[in-house]
């Protein structure tokens, strides 16, 4: 696969999943999730997979669907409470579940997509979500360690993609995506548009190509259903 | 009940002055928009990547255009969409002039419990640390006391604790508190209700603000 | 001043300075650096100046115009190697320089910027540019500890900014200005151009208004000189 | 000497490969673009901001588009603009297939020393630490000796490293090296030069690679 043509059929991307990945999707409550991705995540079959990403989706929107299929043995998210299944998979010892502060968990994907290793942060200290994170005494001050998250396999949903992966998102759909793309050693993209190289004005690129692995053609979103159903 | 948290979110609005950058949580808060006067020009951010959002959409909502908790909305002239990394940026670093959140419990030093009722709700923590702990100032709306009749507003939190120290102004629909130094003070009495009220339904020792009154 | 109308004068801009402040600056070889900026620092005539920034400029372009006056103290930089004069005024101990990896320079800002309290890298270790920087043990392995910067005034150069201070860039003038705007106390934005709340896309602003203080309109900028000189 | 630095330059161009991501230093690795062939489609990034640069433009040059030097460039289809965050954060993750840059002294171990003559020439490190820490291939191209005619490939530094254990092959007017596993291989002659002229210059010991020519 040359450089500048990243573009595959679902079939292909999805050889990148395998039993026991730890696989960042980017999306903030299903919205931003890719769909196509996730139902191609559960046609693989694949399972003990490890999942980190802003939280546990809807049962019927976004990591939601894979989540309720008891295929997940980990999560690190910011909160479940849009996913009541994910909190009964919790509490029956299903889902190992550790909740971090939103921000924190999106700076965690960040610090491994730019190649540092972690930061410190007093947000959670004296809280249940210090967990067992290390102190890091600086300057006679106390800080808990932050450790840098990376992805074997990332899903990322964006507006336009060209051949080379540059891509630019949609309103608010673009959230952890950017740096979910960063972060992963085979960063997969759903695009609602894939645009010849020179299509997208260098300018307004949000993510260049080089942390691009894979581009399949999205089938569109669905997220809509998300208030829809909540308002009937 | 729902003229209650109506009440409660009009009371908060006052508290929105022109000029600010807020951040509102869901529930109560999210009605608070609804109250402001015309005259008022505020910014209302969003921690999913939204700066000037505006109203709720009447029809054609976008499924791409959505606040925190997923209801769509629209946005201003002046507005910017950006990932979540810089959402927390802009909120850890102090930018964001007023944040209002719903709370399970608050102490009278001022600690917030609104992540986790062991063993029942387990939703998470969300945003609500990094809004409790960047936010210039945090005023917590809920109702005075829980289903179940206890007061939330207490000595210690059972529940575990979001942030310590974070709260500055309580708002429910019997009363108004102010947090000064970790210190709880009795701002207001709510319209219909009396101090006796208000005693019997806090468990927190507190003062009278200097400027305390009961009604507006 | 409003919220939603941060336009200005330069005078009004200069009396954000003081005497002992951190400046931070934009600009990476002093293309992004605001020149009319400069003009009004070095017209302000403060000094004990402590300046971060990605280098030293040219002794005629940049920051290197300030630096050549001997009123900055303490220079933090990636490189001075375009500016002799900031060399030699090292060499006398008029200028307390401390060098950084120009990435890490950059984090370090953004680090600030975004609330966090420093981050861990292993990328200096052992060699010169870990000075006393603080080691951190983090399950076995020793990493250097990377401290945030913020500015008390930050000057930054945009090619178009909204009343609000929403922010776009033109090209290779981007570099640092982002996180330069993100970390000072006092953002002071220099704009090619003034545009009204409105005018520009949501999804094309790199920074959002909210990290600005002040806007003043440019009267142009003069990098092409940094070449146009070499050339002669 | 220009010449020299022509002649490495364009050794330098054969180890780009169709399909790479390269990051160019100043001085002679500038100069590789110019022997590259047709059929090699690469996108070059500068730190300072861009991925996917193209030649010099030949007239009306953009003050606001230079490459990591200050240098006019131009871009090609396909090009993106970050900043320098992003900009290394890509080489320090790893992304940058080859990395080509100017040193001062290399060691047989592969140290690097590139930043600084302490008490003489003090330019600072740059982007160096990081694309040596970064870069999937660190190639080092220089003049064989100095200026005074010492070997710059040394046993051990004299100047302040840059980063240990960095540079995979060296490539000078007289020859080219490998590193690997910390040992120095002697890959090549360069033309013109012999066995006699790499042992006359060349400070540190050295072994001969299985497929050791004398000429291309």
């Amino acid at each position: 696969m040359h450089l500048f043509d990243k573009v595959t059929d679902f079939a292909t991307a999805q050889s990148a999943f395998f039993d026991g990945m730890t696989l960042l999707f980017g999306g903030f409550g299903g919205v931003g999730t890719p769909p196509g991705l996730i139902d191609c995540l559960i046609d693989s079959g694949v399972k003990d997979v490890k999942l980190i990403g802003n939280d546990a989706g809807f049962p019927w929107i976004g990591i939601g669907k894979f989540v309720c299929l008891e295929r997940a043995t980990h999560l690190l998210a910011s909160h479940i409470g849009s996913n009541p299944t994910a909190g009964d998979l919790m509490n029956q010892g299903k889902l190992q579940v550790e909740f971090s502060p939103q921000g924190i968990l999106v700076e965690r994907i960040r610090s491994g997509g730019v190649g540092l290793n972690g930061f410190l942060t007093e947000l959670s200290k004296g809280t249940q979500l210090e967990y067992d994170k290390p102190k890091v005494n600086i300057g006679g001050k106390e800080y808990i360690y932050e450790a840098p998250v990376t992805g074997d396999v990332g899903i990322v949903y964006a507006k336009k993609a060209d051949t080379f992966g540059n891509l630019i998102f949609d309103k608010t759909a673009r959230n952890t995506n950017p740096y979910v793309a960063m972060a992963s050693k085979v960063t997969i993209v759903e695009a609602d548009e894939i645009v010849p190289m020179g299509a997208l004005a260098p300018e307004e690129i949000v993510v260049p190509g080089i942390f691009v692995k894979y581009i399949v053609q999205s089938k569109g979103y669905n997220w809509k259903w998300v208030w829809e159903t909540k308002d009937k | 009940m729902g003229d209650e948290r109506q009440i409660i979110a009009q009371r908060a609005a006052k508290e929105v002055k022109d000029g600010m950058i807020v951040n509102l949580g869901i529930g109560i808060p999210s009605m608070v928009p609804d109250f402001l006067g015309k005259d008022i020009r505020v910014f209302f951010q969003a921690e999913n990547g939204i700066l000037g959002m505006g109203p709720t959409p009447k029809e054609n909502a976008d499924g791409n255009l959505s606040n925190a908790a997923g209801l769509p909305v629209t946005v201003l002239p002046g507005a910017s969409y950006f990932d979540s990394a810089i959402a927390f940026g802009m909120i850890r670093r102090g930018c964001i002039d007023l944040s209002i959140l719903g709370a399970l419990q608050v102490n009278a030093r001022g600690d917030l419990a609104n992540w986790i009722v062991p063993g029942k709700r387990v939703p998470g923590v969300g945003g609500a640390m990094e809004l409790a702990y960047g936010a210039k100032n945090l005023i917590a709306v809920m109702n005075h006391c829980d289903k179940d009749g206890k007061p939330k507003i207490v000595t210690e939190c059972s529940l575990p604790v979001t942030t310590y120290h974070c709260v500055k102004k309580i708002i429910t629909e019997i009363a108004v508190f102010s947090i000064v130094d970790q210190q709880l003070y009795l701002d207001e009495l709510m319209p219909g209700y009396s101090l006796a009220d208000v005693k019997n339904n806090t468990e927190a020792d507190f003062s009278f603000s200097a400027n305390f009154k009961a009604h507006d």
